[in-house]
């Protein structure tokens, strides 16, 4: 399928466990993922795979286990650290901007490599002016990838849902991630929405060897487009590995033939 | 010692008052999650209301269910004209429409009934209680002590009604969760317009109560500048947040009133009084930093 | 002015180019809409780039002589490799980027193509699928590099590398395309077209340097076309009309091409572009129109009285007021002429904004008809909408409407150094320094299409007017005659018909008869409309085609066709006598229609018989049956006694000539 | 209508990211800008001057600082008249008690004052949002108004906290007469509107607008919350700290803390409200709605009441004001949340789409 070589673990989980209250969201979970690998999260509804992602870039602490991103080990990210590691994500609602236009949604993805402070922004000075420009041109790459060309200035609230979910992905593009973190980026699509979206995610990690890590709930694509699935279930990791490993492992038939929806 | 527990006594009747109009905040704000600026003025008006049946002749009682009836027919205008048009909208926008709806009724008020200060007599006097003053010394009144009664026999009656009418029932259901309201068959707009007529109420009794004190005139607005620390204090969505938070508020800032000028004073020179104008803010500030939602509110956890 | 072009020898298009960079290196030469902003290369630059492109193309090994193959969309660097290959002394061939593999399999085997020049991975892609049958297919470039990472194929590489190899080429040794550019020459063969070809194989039109920029400037000169023009290329590279208004002229008057971002964006773009030299087939120019008025129908009530009172006035002297600017003898009422102001302010002038057309000065339609109220609104609202007349092996370029002498039914009179005569069957016959060389290894083709006196049979029948202005009736080999020896083109009668709004399809008979009756396709929509403002009840299309409402409106159209049928001497003969609404609606699933919805007349007329001799044997009524297909495979039948109705016929007006 | 778009083809992203990217906008405000600097000056008069310009100059500046941190940012506040106070008491001690030290100098540092005075009170923001810190606002409103009054030193013991503003003197000239001080108040407002919209379309901007669109969005794009937010205080408090001192020197002359009281932050709040909430253009639509209606009201209520044979007071038609106030901005919060500046926005493109319906 691509020729990219899949490189060494860049992100190790070790026993991470997330409580809300009471309620256990997630229990003693381990993986790893390996540098420009695709790899997925799988589960029922519930199974606790959202807040996976959030304990990755850091916006859920757990209460125990730690994260080692490229070989340091810290009890839990912060989400701006994570962003300024490299980590770059998508919502499974869609969280974008939505007073702002598709261009600038894909701007704040750059304010991080932006430096100039906000006094000379105020002016429109030499290098704040030349910085807007730059980077404008770097989303405009982003733009083209993607195609969304012609909703460049259209204000993100009035898309439709597909084309949003496009633009979010977009704004993590124009982050320039190291890794991805995609939480059900075909969700609700059409067939022809999610083929595009499947085709730039391969192309993403194809052509930039960018690291994904994905939640989706449509099986067919998963076991397409990755390399390595965990499968979660009630908080807990069921099954760990390659897509055909995993789909005859028995618990995670079990766990999905009892969870049908 | 017994100076302080005079002011601190003092200062938990005045307390109570807070109470009252926060508790008018609270009811509103757990219904229709609607933070309700317009308390205040509510306070203001229903006084006013009353106070303008009696110029008008009518006896006292008769004056205070015309203003009943008053603000049930404002709570079902203020649902209807405005809160229907806003459903959907941001928390922020609610909020400043309300806003927008206590200048309205500051404006509107004095139009309608005259904009002199003017007493209001509920028959009870405000003298000192021999009996405490003989025993204790201190000086308690007796206006302060029937306030606080009758405020206690509002917050018992309407915590019946929450418990045991079946409106009652559907206004915590809605406060619960309007999709679920909604799918056991309770038009959310009827409920809206209840508990704003129960809103008014509470205004009615605290601004009859405040005006019976201080006479009825436009600073009785200002009660709803006074029930906000409070909320923060007892937490926006508590009945007895609003009651604990409205005394702890009370007590406090007669305190720093007393205790702090002179030492400020003795540190700058001069005049420092009127700190009561911001110390329950300063209070509250501090008190949300520590604990954002408040003694009793619920911790919410944003989910993504 | 003393002589542009300084003694240089500007007789093929790179020496064209070097001029340009040259006399105006600072000038935007192409501009395309690329990452949000519309790129733009200097003529300086432009001559550049295609430089590199040329020495890399000769460091692969590319040959003097030799074709080119280019399919894609109007990109900067694919109208660069034109000029790159002329160069070298090669053809560029462009395709229809549209085609489908098997289709552009002739033309790369006919045309022996070496080297392909595609603008991506999808135009990869069919060549790749093809590429077995095309053993002499040696290299492809590509334009665009996205999705070409994992093609591992040697002879794929992208124009990037093959620039920055020339580049380096011709850093080196100057001299060398120095040297290739001189030995070009007028005569050598610029560009190969193919002719879609109606029967049999597409034949490439070998067009020289010296053909096409004799086109150029006939056209540049008739317009008046500067360096500061700007035009929008859009459409299809490898079709006539494109490379002689975004190549030839471009090259020889200077101006600026600009390409669209893609083609969902061209209205955008052309909004934002507003060029001032335009050409678009009629059916651009009525989808246009049809948007329009949809739009207008959501608009409130003000602006609809408002536009549709001033389209009024334009109507009335809109296009007259276009004439009198030009030529400066309008009799046009001073009233007409302040409520056209106003309508200007108000309508017109925003209306040609939002279309993008507010800066044109020409703009130009052909390849089809175009229908004289769509031609009407264009110029009665401020757009010097004109006709033109051309083909593939005339450089598009042979007649031209004057600005102030618009007629909707005429071509234009002819271009300044071409000859035009009528053949004794009617046939356009065109002579002129625009001609074609030759069809590609088709000598008999060639020898067939150019008479004894090397006048160019077009295929077309057509008179010339009174003005001077050519008009084009029909192929000439539909063209029959009546019993009565006067000229017959259906095609021509039933253009004039089917303007109609009310009529979608015509059928006109007559050859070796006495006179012309027709066949009518009412069409549903707007007759379904017209009907119930009338509170016509209906039930389907046979129902509301027989209703004497119906006929009686049909009748009308006729009658006016007949009118202006009747004011020309030549046409006047064919005026239609008799007619009925047929009852059912031709279609093409019932072999009664090509698929590009040309009425097979032949078949209609075997189908038909029985009708046609009721047309002629002076019936009133006819009964038919006719099997038809429905849309879900099943077939039926549909009955109906059809009412032929006799129209009025004016009598033929003799003009003194 | 007016709006012809054909032909305006930007070739760079400086083009296209300039601040009025259509020629059409490029000529009405150079004509705006020509009429506030050259025929007003030469036409208006003194009533004009003092009565309406430099007021509604000075509220756009205080509105236009409001909007940065309510419109932008999403951070409700309460007390933009506090800041106001800050800046103009700060502009007054500045001038006082740093010898020699040049007019325009003091207002940055009385910006700069009420800027530090905001992050202290925009802290709280860190930690809570909505109506809580509209309330933290509060505390601000009170607290600032409190501390002019009660301490001499910063009112230099006048009684009551009254100051009188001092000469205004740039390079030697003074600014004395109601033309001059409106041309001084124009020059400020104009660069510090220019340096907002510049703000509003850097990243600083963008930050602002992620952070009040969504912020845990905003800050898994890797944009520091607090550094967000405490700026966005900061330069909010900034412009209301220089309009603050704008008000005290070129409009009244002389002020006292109670004349910044919490009536006058929520007619800030209304001009953001009416004008629109996010934009550059609806502070000044706003701050001009709401300084001309009681203005309106004043001079058609009387007449109206005499037409109807009604009695009517000076209190009634302040009255009625209130009540106005309150009625407008329930009705554009329900009709048009984004105020005049979405209606002109709508117009606008009205115009470009023209004869074509919206």
């Amino acid at each position: 399928m691509s020729t990219r070589a899949i490189g060494d673990v860049i992100l190790d989980l070790q026993n991470i466990s997330l409580r809300f209250g009471g309620v256990k969201a997630l229990t003693d979970i381990s993986f790893d993922v390996r540098e420009h690998e695709i790899r997925a999260i799988i589960g029922p509804n519930g199974a606790g795979k959202s807040s996976m992602l959030n304990v990755i870039n850091g916006v859920y602490r757990p209460q125990e286990g730690n994260i080692v991103f490229r070989g340091e080990k810290r009890h839990n990210m912060e989400p701006h650290k994570a962003a300024e590691a490299g980590f770059a994500r998508t919502f499974q609602n869609i969280a974008l901007f939505k007073g702002m236009s598709v261009l600038d949604n894909l701007m704040t993805g750059r304010n991080l490599k932006m430096r100039s402070n906000f006094l000379l922004q105020a002016l429109w000075w030499g290098p704040a002016r030349r910085e807007e420009l730059e980077h404008r041109r770097k989303v405009e790459e982003v733009i083209d990838f993607l195609e969304i060309e012609h909703i460049r200035k259209t204000p993100v609230g009035r898309l439709p849902y597909g084309l949003q979910k496009r633009v979010e992905l977009g704004r993590a593009l124009a982050a320039e991630p190291s890794i991805l973190l995609l939480d059900e980026p075909m969700a609700g699509m059409n067939v022809e929405e999610k083929q595009d979206m499947c085709r730039f995610i391969l192309d993403v990690n194809d052509q930039f060897g960018t690291t994904i890590i994905l939640i989706e709930h449509d099986m067919g694509v998963v076991m397409d487009i990755s390399d390595r699935v965990v499968v979660l279930d009630y908080g807990r990791k069921i099954g760990d590995g390659a897509p055909d490993e995993v789909k005859n492992n028995p618990d995670v038939i079990a766990a999905y033939l009892g969870t049908q929806h | 010692m017994q100076f302080f527990i005079e002011v601190t006594i003092g200062g938990l009747l005045s307390g109570v008052m807070y109470s009252l109009v926060a508790l008018g905040f609270v009811l509103i704000y757990k219904a229709s999650g609607v933070f309700n600026f317009a308390q205040g003025a509510m306070v203001y008006f229903a006084a006013l209301c009353v106070v303008g049946c009696v110029d008008k002749g009518a006896p006292l009682w008769l004056a205070v269910i015309l203003a009943f009836i008053i603000m049930v027919l404002f709570g079902i205008a203020t649902e209807k004209f405005v809160l229907r048009k806003l459903v959907n909208q941001p928390p922020i926008t609610l909020f400043m429409a309300t806003i927008g709806l206590a200048f309205f009724i500051e404006g509107a008020a004095p139009i309608l009934w005259g904009d002199t200060v003017r007493p209001v007599d509920l028959g009870i006097v405000d003298d000192p209680i021999a009996a405490i003053m003989d025993s204790t010394g201190m000086l308690i009144s007796t206006f302060d002590l029937a306030a606080a009664g009758i405020a206690a026999l509002l917050v018992a009656v309407l915590a019946l009604f929450f418990q045991k009418t079946k409106i009652g029932r559907a206004l915590r259901a809605v406060a619960d969760d309007h999709q679920a309201a909604l799918s056991i068959g309770i038009p959310l707009q009827h409920i809206w317009a209840i508990v704003w007529s129960v809103a008014g109420f509470v205004a009615l009794v605290a601004g009859l109560l405040w005006g019976a004190r201080n006479g009825v005139q436009f600073a009785l607005t200002f009660t709803a500048l006074k029930a906000l620390p409070v909320l923060i204090l007892g937490g926006f969505t508590s009945v007895p947040g609003a009651i604990v938070g409205g005394l702890i508020i009370g007590a406090s800032e007669k305190l720093a009133e007393i205790y702090i000028p002179p030492v400020l004073a003795g540190w700058f020179g001069g005049n420092f009084g009127g700190i009561e104008g911001w110390f329950p803010y300063v209070m509250a500030l501090l008190f949300l930093l520590v604990r954002p939602e408040g003694l009793f509110g619920e911790r919410h956890i944003d989910r993504v | 002015m003393s002589d542009p072009t300084m003694g240089e020898r500007l007789d093929t298009f790179p020496r064209y180019l070097l001029h340009h960079a040259r006399v105006r290196g600072e000038r935007p030469a192409m501009r395309e809409k690329d990452m949000g902003i519309w790129q733009t290369w200097t003529w300086a630059e432009v001559a550049v780039e295609v430089r590199a492109l040329a020495a890399g193309l000769a460091e692969l090994g590319f040959r003097r002589g030799e074709n080119l193959a280019i399919i894609g969309d109007n990109r900067p660097r694919l109208y660069w490799t034109m000029c790159a290959v002329q160069m070298l002394g090669g053809v560029p061939v462009p395709l229809y980027q549209d085609a489908v593999a098997g289709e552009m399999l002739f033309v790369l085997q006919d045309a022996e193509i070496r080297f392909a020049i595609v603008e991506d991975q999808e135009q990869v892609d069919k060549l790749l699928e093809i590429r077995e049958q095309c053993p002499a297919l040696q290299h492809i470039l590509f334009d665009e590099p996205r999705g070409m990472r994992h093609y591992t194929q040697t002879f794929l590489q992208s124009m990037d590398e093959v620039m920055a190899m020339g580049r380096i080429h011709d850093s080196n040794s100057h001299d060398f395309l120095d040297a290739e550019i001189a030995r070009g020459s007028p005569g050598d063969v610029a560009v190969m077209l193919y002719t879609s070809g109606t029967t049999g194989k597409p034949k490439g039109v070998c067009q020289t340097h010296s053909s096409f920029i004799t086109a150029a400037k006939s056209g540049v000169e008739f317009d008046h076309l500067g360096a500061s023009e700007d035009i929008l290329s859009y459409l299809p590279m490898a079709w006539v009309g494109d490379h002689l208004f975004s190549y030839a002229q471009a090259l020889v008057a200077g101006f600026t091409i600009n390409c669209p971002e893609s083609g969902d964006t061209v209205m955008n773009d052309l909004r934002e572009i507003g060029p001032t030299y335009y050409f678009a087939p009629p059916r651009v120019f009525e989808n246009l129109l049809t948007q329009v008025m949809i739009r207008m129908e959501d608009a409130g009530q003000l602006k609809r009285g408002l536009f549709h009172y001033f389209m009024k006035v334009a109507k009335r002297c809109g296009a007259e007021i276009l004439d009198a600017g030009v030529k400066n003898a309008g009799n046009v009422p001073f009233s007409d002429r302040f409520n056209y102001a106003l309508g200007n302010l108000l309508i017109y002038a925003p209306l040609r904004n939002v279309l993008g057309m507010s800066r044109i000065r020409v703009a130009y339609t052909a390849g089809a008809a175009i229908g004289p109220d769509l031609f009407r609104f264009y110029r009665s609202i401020g757009v010097n909408l004109k006709q033109l007349y051309g083909s593939t092996e005339t450089c598009a370029a042979v007649c031209f409407q004057p600005d102030g002498e618009i007629k909707f039914d005429s071509v234009g009179k002819p271009a300044p150094g071409v000859e035009v005569k009528i053949a004794a069957n009617g046939e356009v016959l065109v002579r002129g320094g625009m001609m074609l060389k030759e069809y590609y290894k088709r000598p008999d083709a060639t020898a067939e299409s150019l008479d004894a006196e090397g006048y160019f049979l077009t295929g077309d029948a057509g008179f010339i007017d009174a003005d001077g202005h050519l008009k084009i009736i029909d192929r000439a080999k539909d063209v029959g005659k009546l019993a009565g020896g006067a000229v017959f083109a259906p095609n021509y009668v039933e253009n004039k018909l089917k303007f109609f709004q009310y009529i979608k399809e015509a059928v006109c008979f007559g050859h070796d008869r006495d006179m012309v009756c027709a066949f009518i396709n009412i069409d549903m929509g707007a007759v379904g409309n017209w009907a119930e403002r009338r509170n016509i009840a209906y039930s389907g299309y046979t129902d509301l085609a027989g209703k004497a409402e119906v006929l009686e409106l049909v009748q009308q159209c006729v009658e006016e066709v007949n009118a202006e049928l009747a004011r020309d001497a030549m046409l006047a003969e064919t005026q239609v006598h008799r007619f009925l609404v047929l009852h059912k609606e031709l279609d093409p699933d019932d072999d009664e229609l090509t698929r590009t919805r040309k009425v097979r007349r032949g078949f209609i007329a075997e189908k038909y018989a029985v009708l046609i001799e009721a047309l002629y044997g002076g019936k009133t009524s006819q009964f038919i049956e006719t099997q038809v297909k429905f849309e879900d495979g099943r077939s039926g039948k549909v009955a109906a006694d059809l009412v032929i109705r006799d129209v009025k016929t004016l009598p033929v007006v003799k003009k003194a000539a | 209508m007016f709006y012809r778009e054909a032909g305006q083809f930007k070739s760079s992203y400086a083009a296209d990211q300039q601040i009025f990217p259509i020629r059409q906008d490029r000529i009405g405000i150079a004509a705006i800008l020509i009429a506030a600097f050259v025929a007003v000056p030469l036409f208006g008069n003194e009533y004009w001057f003092v009565a309406i310009l430099i007021p509604f100059l000075i509220f756009a500046l205080a509105a236009l600082g409001l909007n940065i941190l309510t419109g932008y940012a999403g951070q409700l506040s309460l007390g933009a008249a506090a800041f106001m106070a800050v800046g103009a008491y700060a502009a007054y001690n500045f001038q006082l008690r740093v010898d020699g030290i040049p007019i325009l100098v003091s207002f940055i540092c009385a910006g700069l004052t009420a800027a530090a005075v905001g992050i202290v009170f925009g802290l709280p923001s860190l930690r809570i949002k909505g109506f809580y810190l509209a309330v933290a606002t509060l505390a601000a409103q009170f607290f600032i108004v409190w501390c002019l009054t009660k301490f001499p030193w910063l009112s230099n013991n006048s009684s009551s906290g009254v100051i009188s503003a001092q000469r205004i003197i740039i390079f030697g000239h003074e600014f004395e007469s109601a033309r001059e001080k409106y041309l001084l108040v124009l020059c400020i407002v104009v660069l510090m509107a220019m340096m907002a919209k510049n703000m509003a379309r850097s990243s600083i901007g963008r930050a602002w607008m992620a952070v009040r669109d969504m912020d845990v969005a905003a800050e898994v794009v890797g944009i520091r919350l607090m550094h967000t937010k405490l700026l966005a205080f900061a330069v909010s408090s900034f412009y209301c700290g220089v309009a603050g001192a704008l008000y005290a020197f070129c409009y009244l002359g002389s002020v006292e803390p109670d004349g910044f009281s919490l009536d006058l932050s929520f007619k800030i709040l209304f001009m953001i409200i009416v004008g629109g909430v996010g934009t550059i253009l609806g502070s000044f639509l706003g701050a001009a709605f709401i300084l001309l209606l009681p203005i309106f009201l004043n001079v058609t209520l009387p007449w109206i009441a005499e037409l109807l044979h009604l009695p009517i007071n000076g209190a009634t038609v302040s009255h009625i004001e209130t009540m106005v106030f309150g009625a407008l901005i329930m009705f554009f919060l329900i009709i048009e949340p984004h105020g005049l500046a979405r209606l002109w926005q709508i117009g606008k493109e009205k115009l470009r789409l023209w004869p074509f319906p919206h």
